[in-house]
């Protein structure tokens, strides 16, 4: 039942990824696509800790705590460009 | 036992709705600021509800859901806040609904230069 | 669940690559790539690896892009500079 | 593995096909990504587990339980050179580009300058 | 058109050789040889939990020293490339646009935590997954959060370079401790094994994979820093 209900939650967490990607590939400008990369790494956060889940292994957290981390450096980067700043 | 593994499972289903519904908008939205409205706010609860419910599923993993927690809560504003700020200065445009600019003369002249990297498409080549 | 995980992804970094070499606008192609290193990332938790995901993950996602960018930056400063 | 070999073969393209300097180094940097996952799936084994011996792993039995270890050791430092290689091809970029003010490859056909 | 043409049909002939490679290729469903090995003698040989680091720094050992190597090679090679003249540099000073308020306290925020975590990555490389790499690349990414944040800000070159130099002495010492004292150059066993799992134990894994981790976390900031130029 439980184990259950997780799957259906990756699934849908799938289909979020399948519609954050479309909008960085059709995205007009490059803003639209940073915010659909930030929303990206924010879903793959929550994909990392349903796979650890799946397979049973508490080390792989640890990415997943990289991935929070540093996952908003790339965009913090990009908006910096943007603004002139780096 | 079988509650608790039920009642997290239900948590997490929550928040992956709240990822679902976050990346819909940001498909959806009609402009940067939209997008970067549900493509944040939205994202940031779903992923706290979804880790805080595989912790309660997996009750010995609560202390690294919680730093997890903590990491995305401080994170995710200041990037979204660096990105409203960046795309505001390039001058993307708003969409025609929107009501009020409060930023509108706090905006320096953004260079022709940078307007038109970021808005066209056609460059080099 | 796993199958389907993997072949999703898969198809997202093959759309994501493919998008880096047909972009014309510079910084959405470094974007690009910035995306297919993170599901790559994602791959290699998949297939056992956590080491290399999260070499991939700290790598990746922050210092390949900014490298990327500060080259890119590079090049159109010198370009205003001198005309 | 399909996957690594398509993406080599698209990161290839890109570097054969592209004008832009940056872009054809994008496109080396797929290509790279596309060899490691394919030296990842070389060493992935089908229902087991990663290499490292905690309380899931019956350290007995680790041998019928984890994947292939090596080629994953060799990856890490593949990725770590694969960055630096990066950086170092960026700045030859830079170089030419402030002799030259182009990004474009056709443009620098001298054997000597 | 024809050179388009050409890619096209060099593209065709790889992707051949590619499908090919693949024909024959059926996913392994035993270790190999050098692999079954490692997996099953490792824990008495070297006392490690992780085996991709045992791997990385004992079996391996000297590949990791060449890519460190190369690694040192590709950082002076940007420093040297893109140094500049005092007068050039001077020439070229640009106005560049403050980050805002809540980038700058994030980063001077988060920075520590940043740093702290990579080192507890590099502590912990023989009990979990990361190690030296992967801390090193975190550190660089504290150093690349305050670069993004205080677009003027310096690095002390002095203690860079002392850090870099005194982890790459130390570790060809180490290295060398291990053949005079225990089997082979990059040996562990020349500290003891202790017990199994805990922080201090697999010999001498954790030290060399702290020595790693500070050269590759000094050589990845000074690339950052060489690339994104001297701002004043």
């Amino acid at each position: 039942m439980a184990d259950l209900i997780i799957h259906i939650a990756a699934g849908v967490a799938l289909l979020g990824v399948i519609l954050a990607s479309a909008r960085l590939v059709v995205g007009p400008t490059a803003p639209d696509r940073t915010v659909a990369l930030d929303t990206l790494t924010v879903i793959s956060i929550s994909l990392i800790v349903m796979i650890a889940l799946f397979q049973g292994r508490v080390i792989y957290l640890d990415v997943a705590l990289v991935y929070g981390i540093l996952s908003f450096l790339g965009v913090i980067a990009i908006a910096r460009y943007l603004e002139g700043g780096l | 036992m079988e509650g608790y593994r039920v009642a997290g499972s239900l948590i997490a289903l929550t928040g992956s709705l709240f990822l679902f519904l976050g990346a819909l908008g940001v498909w959806r939205m009609p402009d940067v600021y939209n997008r970067m409205q549900t493509g944040t706010k939205s994202t940031t609860l779903g992923s706290i509800l979804t880790l805080f419910g595989l912790g309660v599923y997996q009750p010995e993993w609560m202390g690294q859901m919680l730093i997890l927690m903590l990491f995305i809560a401080v994170t995710n504003p200041i990037s979204s806040h660096a990105l409203a700020r960046a795309a505001h200065h390039t001058g993307v445009p708003l969409t025609q609904k929107s009501v009020m600019d409060e930023l509108e003369e706090d905006v320096p002249l953004p260079t022709e230069r940078v307007l038109e990297e970021t808005l066209s498409e056609g460059e080099e080549q | 669940m796993e199958t389907i995980m993997i072949i999703l992804l898969a198809l997202v970094m093959l759309a994501a690559a493919l998008a880096t070499i047909h972009m014309k606008n510079m910084i959405s192609a470094i974007l690009a790539a910035g995306v297919v290193s993170l599901f790559a990332s994602v791959l290699y938790l998949l297939m056992a690896a956590p080491d290399v995901a999260m070499t991939e993950a700290a790598i990746g996602a922050g210092l390949s892009t900014v490298i990327f960018l500060l080259a890119f930056k590079k090049t159109r400063d010198e370009e205003v500079e001198n005309g | 593995m399909i996957l690594g070999v398509a993406l080599v073969l698209i990161g290839f393209w890109g570097l054969i096909s592209r004008k832009n300097m940056i872009k054809m180094i994008l496109g080396l940097a797929i290509a790279e990504t596309g060899l490691q996952l394919i030296m990842v799936t070389i060493g992935y084994i089908d229902g087991r587990t990663a290499p490292i011996l905690d309380g899931a792993v019956n350290t007995l039995l680790a041998v019928r339980q984890v994947v292939d270890p090596v080629p994953q050791a060799l990856v890490l430092t593949a990725i770590v050179i694969g960055v630096a290689v990066n950086a170092l091809m960026l700045t030859f970029v830079i170089r030419l580009y402030q002799k030259k003010q182009s990004l474009n490859i056709s443009d620098y056909k001298d054997l000597k300058w | 058109m024809v050179r388009r043409a050409f890619s096209l049909l060099l593209i065709l002939a790889l992707a051949g050789i590619f499908f090919s490679i693949l024909k024959g290729w059926t996913p392994m469903t035993e270790l190999s040889g050098v692999a079954r090995d490692y997996v099953a003698n490792e824990k008495e040989q070297l006392g490690a939990m992780n085996l991709v680091t045992a791997i990385v720094v004992t079996y391996r050992g000297l590949d990791t020293l060449g890519e460190v190597t190369v690694l040192f090679l590709a950082a002076s090679g940007v420093a040297v490339l893109l140094r500049r003249k005092r007068d050039e540099a001077a020439a070229t000073v640009k106005i560049k646009r403050a980050a805002s308020e809540i980038v700058t306290t994030g980063a001077s925020l988060l920075s520590p935590f940043i740093v702290m975590f990579g080192a507890y990555i590099f502590l912990n490389g023989h009990l979990s997954p990361g190690g030296g790499f992967q801390g090193g690349a975190v550190i660089a990414s504290a150093v690349l959060l305050l670069f993004l944040a205080h677009p003027d800000y310096k690095l002390k070159h002095a203690v860079l370079n002392i850090i870099e130099s005194f982890s790459g002495f130390a570790y060809v010492l180490v290295g060398l401790l291990g053949l005079f004292l225990a089997g082979g150059f990059l040996d562990n066993r020349f500290l003891p094994l202790g017990h199994f799992g805990s922080l201090l134990s697999a010999g001498a894994i954790p030290v060399i994979y702290v020595l790693i981790g500070l050269k590759v976390g000094t050589e990845l900031a000074t690339i950052l820093e060489n690339m994104k130029g001297r701002a004043l």
